[in-house]
């Protein structure tokens, strides 16, 4: 037993779901993404038992390539995060009509599985092949099934795919050039090279324009809002839930050790690049008129704080980046299926046209401002114990830093805050609105539960990723490379 | 060796089906021939040997080649039987036409002697030529071909020249003694111009810039399969004839030969992709497409000792892909004027295991994993890095971005718009073809370690 | 055994919080009300035996629950330390807090929303015993932000009203700003003491002075001199001090209850407990004692000024709470730690007293709250009336009244060490008796000046009401008692906490005599002008529109919540509009600019393949020609 | 300046004058006999390397057959007249560039080559008579020739597929 | 006899060539008669024909001249197959004009 299968069980999904016909797709998918959520339970508990959980085939002796998957801490945290979100992200979407369900559904799987590949992969090759399948699931999820004027829509996830796209080419390049370097695309060799100061330059620079695109930051986040406006909401969450950490997550698995030296000279740089995102996220999201856009701007302002947090190059960065990776990708789901369950009702994504929900639906307010809260970073949340953790390490390089990126909290409820009256709150609204049926009640309650959970009790996601962030630090900082 | 005899047989063997008034069969007979002929090649493999005084010379290359040159024809003669519908009496003409190109493919890649070089690339030109204004009563077929003809022959002189001044300078046609005497000090200028006026006439056989002007408008004005044949089999055979002449007669290349190489590679892949972004023609976006191939293509002749695999792979990645995308196009247009993209509007409701087909096989070419389209490019890019050429990578990466926008547009097309017309049922024929083109595209994705062994 | 009994203090107000939430609208007319008075009470009943433990035995007790995170070289525990100073705290706050949730009962019992109203005040109850208990600071930031949290929830309780949601939105944020502080404060004690525990922070700080030379002294010093101010904004942010003040005073909007419990008996106060608590970094930076003790002196008489002139009953308490917070922060800036513990403890009575007495009123009025509408409410409202005259002669500082003893000793101090500020102080103290009385005759004297309406229905509140009255009232007479000049129990009390006093207890010397008999003659010249203008005179403020000059400005607020709107909001909306609307689109339009660009390049190309055969020829000839020529002339063919 | 050179020089002007007047003549049938002339004189190249053999097929070839080809195509077409506009001024110049830029850089190119020194080789061996040639063609050079035939079959093949008139068409 | 090149040159034979060459590219583009247009192709091939028989005489070799027979035989299938289409052309458009060929463009 072995990280694999939890893969294969994502590939099987994404098929069975294809082949189950569109009425019962939606049940398929659930069924197998919860096996795969125990089966990457299982798998964990195998690690945890200091079992080793990686594989490695050789799949192509020249050019030399591995289907390596890693078992260590860092990427079963984010399988975990990817295979306990995409049951919800199904769940989330029962009750809706969904028209060709089988395609919709199985490729929600199967992005699932691109994704997990992603996060598990420890050879370069295969890492981008999965980074690249992720992206062609979701190009067709919001193409298809998006929402809006189809002209726009198809300008917007036009672009998306085109820019994400241009930027991997760059890693793709980068790849290359380290294949020749090094003979090998798994991990472990590639941190080991001894590249040049320019080199490392170069390569970085090639990541970054793959990950920047990605995660986004400022100013390259210009698709973001777009495409998550005319994406379905599942597709809005599986790209803030789960596809904007692969690039966070990329950044620490594969851009800081390779690239050390000029990760360390341009660290300034890059940490400004996060905290811009923060406040200008934050800025704009003040007077977003427009629901799933303002949650679009919020995420890049989030993120924005996850990537100066990484790129702080110490502990409590990279770990406090993991943290907030996973939280945000609970809080975002969570936000965006309150969205969608408001726009459900309402047949409007403008917030001036919405308000005076509360009186109608109790338990939904309820819940939606859980999540708000947990977005801007209450103690005892789970995004709390992230957000404070990275912007101590922040605080760590530079006072100002933490300053800077600390005006999140206080932007951050702002907005948050604004929306949540504008939205919830005033006069009840003239539109029925129907409490959340027991599908939502359930996502929601379960993402709570999550982020209540280990908002107080952090330590087992700590624990487990402790190992990989030390190693991670350990080729960084480390002068001769070593593994 | 005996690859070239069972084609040129099948190719008299079909005329004379003809006679016999046997033309249903003659379809699935050539097919059976060729898979005969592919067998016997692949029993060549790992042999090394000129036959006839040298003038054959089998080698992994040759077979490697040819292999890929006999899947793709039967792939293209099998869709023979319902392309030629309406001209059913001819059919023996087009398939034996198609068979005797093959043959001259095939002794493009295994010459031992410029002579079959040359008589190779003239009877694929020729039926090319033919091919291209086959439909005699469509102006359009007509002027495709006749524009190909004029430039194509005007090539032809060029080549011939350039054979000629080898000849001068070397004093044999053996390809074998060239490669000898070509390391030898005391080497005619000659030799090089006559390397140089081959590498423009083979240029233009690839449709590289600028030499690739003919192209769109040919590919355009073409019936759609000979279309399909030119952009695939023909692109493919040019290039790996030309790869072979540099490397068979051991060119010393120069860095400045290779910057013109370069250069050539670069503009080829940024004006076919910037082309191809605004063409409403699908034959022509792929020909344009095609164009930008060929400058990726050209990628592999930077250092050209090691790249035959890359090359190999390339090709045949490109290859499938195109034959899986035409054949899709191939039953889009079955009754249509013309290839607009619009013809292509709601396909995707119409046909999802079509539009799937012909989505795969532009995501491979677009470079886009698991296809082996992305195997190849990644190949390349190595290849090139290896090479010391990071410029032509970059401009490649970036013309790569430029290239998506055009393969999505047909996506696109068939995704988001609504039909026009309604629902007929496919053809199983173009549906099978696309689909063994792809699911070989995919498989040799599975053995991406062909990129550096086969040859 | 510890444990159970902290975890039943903790977790009875949770429970009552939870249990409303799912049950509390199925509890009957009543339930949830008394739900939460009696978790609320069974937290203080073990609040109060601890509280009789430590008087005995004088020891902390000090659990650990679980660990909870760890960042740096820092673990932080979910800790919870009952030491003097928390239960002294839990003491008022349980205890006030129950009399206000029985008060509730009664006075939301008209509400729809009753159950949520008192889950949330469960919940409030909850964090602030996390604020208070907690074992460290980060623990503390919990409660604090919690505290925040069902602030905002109850401010805007009456969701309807867009103006209350904004209010209730404001304080959040305004909290926030502070909140930050909070934060960067501990991440600079984190950084340089790796710790967060209070109990081991001082010796960690010891322990680093001890290794460090003369220069680096000075700047460890100086960086705990940073953190300890950006604690200060924090404090500022909870306990509305200038700058952040302004929250409070809007935050009246919720229900008067929660005006009393929380915006002047218990959260409010959480910055001084900070400051306490934190008491020994604040006496290393006596740069920073001073800039408290500044701003609490300037906090104290601006908001006394504006409170001058305020029609809204709930409003001049808003600003009163404002004052007097500043009057504690002048305190502590002053190092007297425990003086301005005095004083939180009776102005909680008395101010909770005085809310509460409003909140009656209100009710009787049926939500009332111009002054300038009410009058002669003596006559229906006795016990309301008494009770708000006791609570009213305390925070006017007329002994034996407890504002007298905690006021005096403020003023004491002050005069002691700084002459300026203790002016400042008398004049804040003399305006506040004004006020308060003004109040105080505008509402119970004179005649009636609502609708017939109102008159008919007026009437004394129940019993569940006026009894917190008259406990409240009993308390702000008397509460002055445990800390009588010259005997203070409360010094001997917090001494284990705060240390040795460098002040010591203030000698009843004759300085101290004349002060006490000049704070009393203040107070009484303050109620005497009030009485001579709208008892004597009888005098009604005007109307909104009729205000002139300076009383226009005071009414106003000095003109400072526009000016933040100016400075602060309004940009950073213009901002955010320019963002939105300008630099989006031309970031976006950036990028399609690639697009169209090819695009546009694309189509002049097409005019290039014109079709014809020379054309191609042309080129084809011309770019061998360049070939042959670029390869001749590099001399290589 | 040998009688051969002087030959050479001649058949050369010969072969220059009517390749250019080819081009030139507007009348397509006084074009196709300028490029028989021009044939001839080649051939007569071909006599002076005493290639006979050559230098009569190509005769057959060229003159007999391609001409005939050509001079039939035109009179099918009915298109001895001299009807052809010219094309535009600036194509015709650029016409005259390229050719002037071809002459030039090929020519300079040749000239710039090392200059060959020394006799040339003579063997004295016979290497172009009929038997050598036979002997060469259909020994070495057996599977070209043989190639050279499916070359001519694919010709044969196209020319009647694309010229043969069908019965559905009019005309 | 001797080797005639003794006395020209092979100089002399490239230049011709290449002058008759460039005078075959100058017909193809100066010429918009599809039929003159082929003729100057021929004279382009005729040109390398001519200077393989001067190579195979300079290199005493048989190789070049059989090559010319080849040439001869591709340019006489060109010539069918190139009169063919033409004659397809003639007979849609009644012209053989190559200027008028301006339907595929772009």
């Amino acid at each position: 037993m072995d990280v694999s299968i939890v893969l294969i069980l994502l590939f099987a999904g994404a098929l069975l779901s294809f082949l189950s016909g569109d009425k019962w797709a939606s049940k398929t998918a659930l069924l197998t993404s919860v096996v795969a959520l125990g089966a990457s339970w299982l798998v964990l508990c195998k690690h945890n038992a200091k079992e080793v959980v990686g594989v490695s085939y050789l799949w192509s002796q020249k050019p030399n390539i591995h289907v390596a998957l890693s078992g260590d801490g860092l990427s079963l945290a984010m399988l975990m995060l990817t295979t306990a979100l995409l049951p919800l992200i199904i769940l989330s979407t029962f009750g809706r009509n969904i028209q060709n369900a089988k395609s919709f559904y199985s490729l929600i799987m199967f992005m699932g599985f691109a994704m997990a590949g992603t996060f598990l992969a420890l050879d370069g090759f295969v890492y981008y092949i999965f980074w690249e399948l992720a992206l062609i699931p979701i190009y067709f999820i919001a193409l298809l099934w998006g929402s809006g004027e189809h002209k726009d829509r198809q300008r917007a996830v036009v672009k998306f795919f085109i820019y994400t796209f241009a930027g991997s080419l760059f890693m793709l390049a980068a790849f290359a050039y380290l294949y020749t370097k090094a003979g090998s695309f798994m991990w472990t060799d590639l941190a080991k090279l001894d590249l040049s100061k320019t080199e490392q330059i170069w390569i970085f620079l090639a990541f970054f324009a793959a990950y920047a695109i990605k995660i986004p930051l400022i100013p390259f986040h210009t698709w973001q809002a777009a495409v998550y406006e005319k994406a379905p909401t599942a597709g809005t969450m599986l790209l803030s839930g789960i596809m904007l950490k692969m690039g966070l997550y990329s950044i620490l698995r594969w851009q800081l050790p390779i690239a050390p030296l000029a990760a360390k000279s341009f660290m300034v740089i890059f940490i400004w690049f996060g905290l811009a995102g923060v406040l200008y996220g934050s800025v704009v999201a003040l007077r977003q008129k427009n629901l799933k856009k303002l949650l679009a701007y919020s995420s890049l302002a989030h993120v924005g704080l996850i990537a100066a947090g990484a790129y702080t190059l110490n502990k409590d960065g990279l770990s406090g980046a993991v943290l907030q990776m996973i939280s945000h990708g609970f809080a975002i789901v969570g936000l965006f299926l309150a969205a969608d369950i408001i726009i459900d009702r309402l047949q409007t994504r403008e917030i001036s046209e919405m308000g005076g929900i509360r009186s109608q639906a109790p338990k939904f307010t309820s819940m939606f401002m859980i999540m708000v809260l947990a977005s801007v970073a209450l103690p005892t949340t789970f995004n709390f114990v992230g957000e404070f953790t990275v912007l101590y390490s922040l605080f760590f390089k530079k006072v100002w830093f933490a300053i800077i990126g600390g005006l999140t909290i206080i932007l951050g409820a702002y907005y948050m805050l604004k929306m949540f009256q504008n939205v919830m709150l005033g006069e009840t609204n003239k539109k029925p609105f129907r409490d959340v049926s027991w599908s939502e009640g359930l996502t929601f309650s379960i993402i709570i539960a999550v982020t209540f959970f280990f908002g107080l009790y952090p330590k087992p996601i700590n624990d487990l990723i402790a190992p990989s962030i030390h190693q991670i630090m350990f080729l960084i900082h480390s002068g001769p490379r070593l593994l | 060796m005996n690859t070239l005899l069972i084609i040129t047989g099948l190719g008299v063997l079909c005329l004379l089906l003809e006679i016999l008034n046997f033309r249903k069969g003659i379809v699935p007979f050539t097919v059976v021939g060729l898979l005969v002929a592919l067998g016997v090649t692949m029993n060549d493999y790992g042999l090394q040997k000129g036959f006839y005084g040298n003038m054959i010379v089998v080698n992994n290359f040759s077979v490697a080649f040819s292999s890929i040159f006999i899947v793709l024809a039967i792939l293209l003669i099998s869709m023979s039987d319902d392309f030629y519908r309406r001209e059913h009496a001819k059919i023996s003409d087009f398939v034996a036409i198609k068979v005797f190109m093959l043959a001259g493919a095939v002794a493009m890649v295994s010459f031992g002697n410029l002579s079959m070089f040359f008589l190779g690339i003239e009877v694929l030109s020729i039926s090319l030529y033919i091919l291209a204004a086959s439909n005699r009563m469509n102006v359009r077929s007509n002027e495709a071909g006749m524009k190909y003809f004029l430039l194509g022959s005007f090539a032809s002189g060029i080549i011939l020249f350039g054979i000629c001044l080898i000849y001068g300078a070397m004093g044999t046609f053996d390809i074998a003694e060239i490669s000898e005497l070509s390391s030898s000090a005391e080497l005619p200028d000659w030799f090089f111009i006559g390397i140089v006026l081959l590498t423009i006439g083979m240029l233009f056989k690839i449709a590289a810039v600028p030499f690739h002007f003919w192209a769109p408008d040919v590919y355009e004005g073409s019936p759609a399969l000979t279309t399909s044949i030119m952009s695939t089999l023909a692109k493919i055979v040019a290039i790996a004839t030309f790869y072979k002449l540099l490397t068979g007669m051991n060119a010393q290349l120069s860095v400045a030969y290779e910057w013109v190489l370069l250069s050539v590679s670069i503009a080829s892949m940024t004006l076919g992709n910037i082309m191809a972004l605004r063409q409403e023609n699908v034959k022509r976006m792929l020909a344009f497409s095609g164009i930008a191939h060929a400058g990726y293509m050209l990628m592999a002749f930077l250092n050209l000792a090691n790249s035959a695999s890359v090359l190999w792979y390339y090709a045949a990645a490109y290859a499938l892909a195109g034959v899986a995308a035409f054949a899709v196009v191939l039953n889009v247009c079955r009754d249509k004027q013309d290839e607009n993209i619009y013809n292509f509007n709601g396909f995707g409701k119409k046909h999802p295991v079509m539009a799937a087909l012909l989505t795969g096989a532009l995501l491979s070419m677009a470079g886009i994993p698991v296809f082996a389209g992305f195997f190849a490019k990644f190949g390349l890019f190595m290849h090139a890095i290896n090479a010391g050429y990071l410029v032509v990578v970059i401009a490649a990466v970036i013309n790569s971005i430029i290239s998506v926008g055009y393969y999505f547009k047909l996506i696109l097309a068939m995704y988001t718009k609504d039909a026009l017309d309604p629902v007929e049922n496919p053809k199983p024929i173009y549906v099978v073809v696309a689909a063994i083109a792809l699911l070989l595209n995919l498989a040799m994705g599975l053995f991406p370690s062909l990129v550096n062994n086969l040859i | 055994m510890d444990q159970t009994y902290i975890l039943l203090l903790l977790l009875a107000p949770l429970a009552g919080f939870i249990l409303n939430v799912f049950f509390g609208k199925k509890a009957g007319h009543n339930g949830a009300g008394y739900l939460a008075t009696f978790a609320v009470f069974i937290s203080f009943c073990v609040t109060l035996m601890y509280f009789l433990q430590i008087n005995k035995t004088a020891t902390p007790v000090q659990v650990n629950l679980f660990e909870w995170f760890s960042f740096g070289k820092v673990t932080v525990n979910m800790g919870i330390l009952l030491d003097q100073l928390s239960l002294l705290w839990l003491m008022f706050v349980t205890g006030i807090g129950t009399l206000i949730h029985l008060y509730s009962v009664s006075y939301m019992h008209d509400d729809e929303n009753r159950h949520k109203f008192f889950a949330y005040l469960n919940l409030f109850i909850f964090f602030m015993l996390l604020l208070v208990t907690g074992d460290n600071l980060l623990v503390m930031f919990i409660g604090w932000e919690g505290v925040g949290l069902c602030s905002y929830l109850l401010i805007g309780f009456w969701y309807k009203n867009q103006d209350y949601n904004d209010a209730a939105k404001k304080a959040f944020i305004m909290n926030r700003i502070g909140d930050l502080g909070f934060l960067i404060g501990m991440f600079i004690i984190a950084y340089l003491t790796k710790t967060l525990d209070y109990a081991q922070i001082p010796d960690a700080i010891k322990f680093k002075l001890s290794l460090l030379q003369e220069p680096q002294q000075m700047k460890f010093i100086s960086a705990l001199s940073i953190a300890a101010l950006a604690l200060f904004i924090g404090a500022c942010g909870k306990s509305a001090q200038i700058p952040l003040y302004t929250w409070l005073p809007d935050a009246m909007a919720g229900p008067t209850p929660v005006s009393a419990l929380i915006h002047a008996a218990t959260m409010v106060t959480a910055g001084i407990f900070m400051v306490t608590r934190m008491h020994f970094l604040f006496d290393l930076a006596p740069n920073v004692q001073n800039v408290i003790a500044i701003v609490g002196a300037v906090t104290s008489i601006v908001a006394a000024t504006i409170g001058l002139v305020q029609n809204d009953i709930k409003k001049v308490l808003a600003y009163s709470t404002v004052s007097q917070l500043g009057l504690m922060f002048l305190a502590l800036g002053l190092g007297a730690y425990e003086v301005a513990v005095f004083h939180v403890i009776t102005h909680a009575f008395f101010k909770a007293c005085l809310f509460l007495g409003s909140g009656s009123v209100i009710h009787a009025l049926h939500g009332e709250q111009d002054m300038r509408k009410m009058g002669a409410l003596k006559k229906w409202m006795p016990i309301t009336y008494i009770t708000f005259l006791i609570s009213s002669l305390a925070i006017s500082g007329i002994p034996p009244f407890s504002g007298f003893f905690s006021k005096d000793e403020i003023l004491m101090t002050a005069f002691h060490e700084n002459k300026v500020l203790y002016v400042i102080g008398s004049v804040a103290s003399i305006m506040t008796a004004f006020y308060m009385f003004r109040l105080l005759y505008l509402t119970f004297f004179k005649d009636f000046r609502g609708t017939e309406e109102q008159k008919h229905h007026l009437h004394e509140s129940p019993a569940l009401i006026t009894f917190p009255l008259i406990v409240l009232a009993i308390l702000a007479a008397i509460g002055g008692l445990i800390s009588f000049p010259g005997a203070s129990w409360l010094n001997q009390y917090l001494a284990p906490v705060l240390g040795a006093k460098e002040h010591g207890e203030h000698h009843l010397g004759t300085t101290e005599y004349a002060l006490m008999a000049v704070a009393v003659i203040g107070g009484l010249i303050g109620i005497g002008i009030a009485y001579a203008k709208y008892l004597k005179k009888g005098e009604v403020p005007p109307a909104d529109e009729e205000m002139t000059g300076l009383h226009k400005v005071l009414y106003h607020k000095y003109y400072i919540d526009e000016a933040y709107e100016f400075l602060f909001v309004k940009p950073i909306n213009a901002l955010s509009t320019f963002f939105r609307d300008t630099l989006e689109t031309a970031l976006s339009g950036f990028v399609y600019g690639f697009g169209k660009v090819t695009n546009a390049i694309g189509d002049q190309g097409r005019l290039l393949q014109n079709g014809s055969v020379g054309r191609y020829l042309f080129f084809f000839v011309m770019g061998m020609v360049a070939i042959v020529s670029y390869l001749f002339y590099n001399k290589i063919v | 300046m040998s009688t051969v050179l002087i030959i050479f020089f001649i058949l050369s002007a010969v072969t220059l004058a009517t390749a250019f007047l080819t081009v030139f003549t507007k009348n397509p049938i006084h074009s196709a006999i300028y490029l028989v002339l021009c044939f001839f004189s080649v051939a007569g190249h071909y006599l002076l390397f005493n290639a006979q053999f050559l230098a009569v097929v190509h005769v057959i070839v060229y003159s007999g057959a391609i001409m005939i080809l050509f001079l039939f195509t035109v009179m099918l077409m009915n298109l001895n007249k001299e009807d052809e506009v010219h094309k535009p001024r600036t194509t015709r110049l650029a016409a005259g560039i390229i050719f002037i830029l071809t002459c030039l850089v090929l020519l300079a190119i040749f000239i710039q080559t090392k200059p060959i020194v020394g006799p040339y080789d003579d063997t004295g061996v016979d290497y172009q008579s009929i038997k050598v040639l036979g002997n060469v063609l259909l020994n070495e050079y057996m599977v070209p020739f043989e190639f050279a035939s499916v070359l001519l079959l694919v010709g044969m093949i196209g020319a009647v597929l694309l010229s043969k008139r069908e019965k559905t068409e009019k005309k | 006899m001797g080797n005639v090149l003794n006395q020209i040159g092979i100089e002399n034979y490239i230049f011709l060539c290449v002058i008759l060459f460039s005078i075959g590219v100058f017909g193809v583009l100066y010429r918009r008669n599809a039929i003159i247009v082929f003729m100057s192709i021929e004279i382009m091939l005729n040109a390398v024909n001519l200077l393989f028989v001067a190579f195979s005489t300079y290199h005493q070799d048989a190789q070049g001249q059989v090559f010319v027979f080849f040439s001869m035989a591709v340019a006489a299938a060109e010539v069918a197959v190139g009169l063919a289409i033409l004659v397809s052309i003639f007979r849609n458009l009644n012209s053989i004009d190559i200027d008028n060929l301006k339907n595929l463009k772009g």
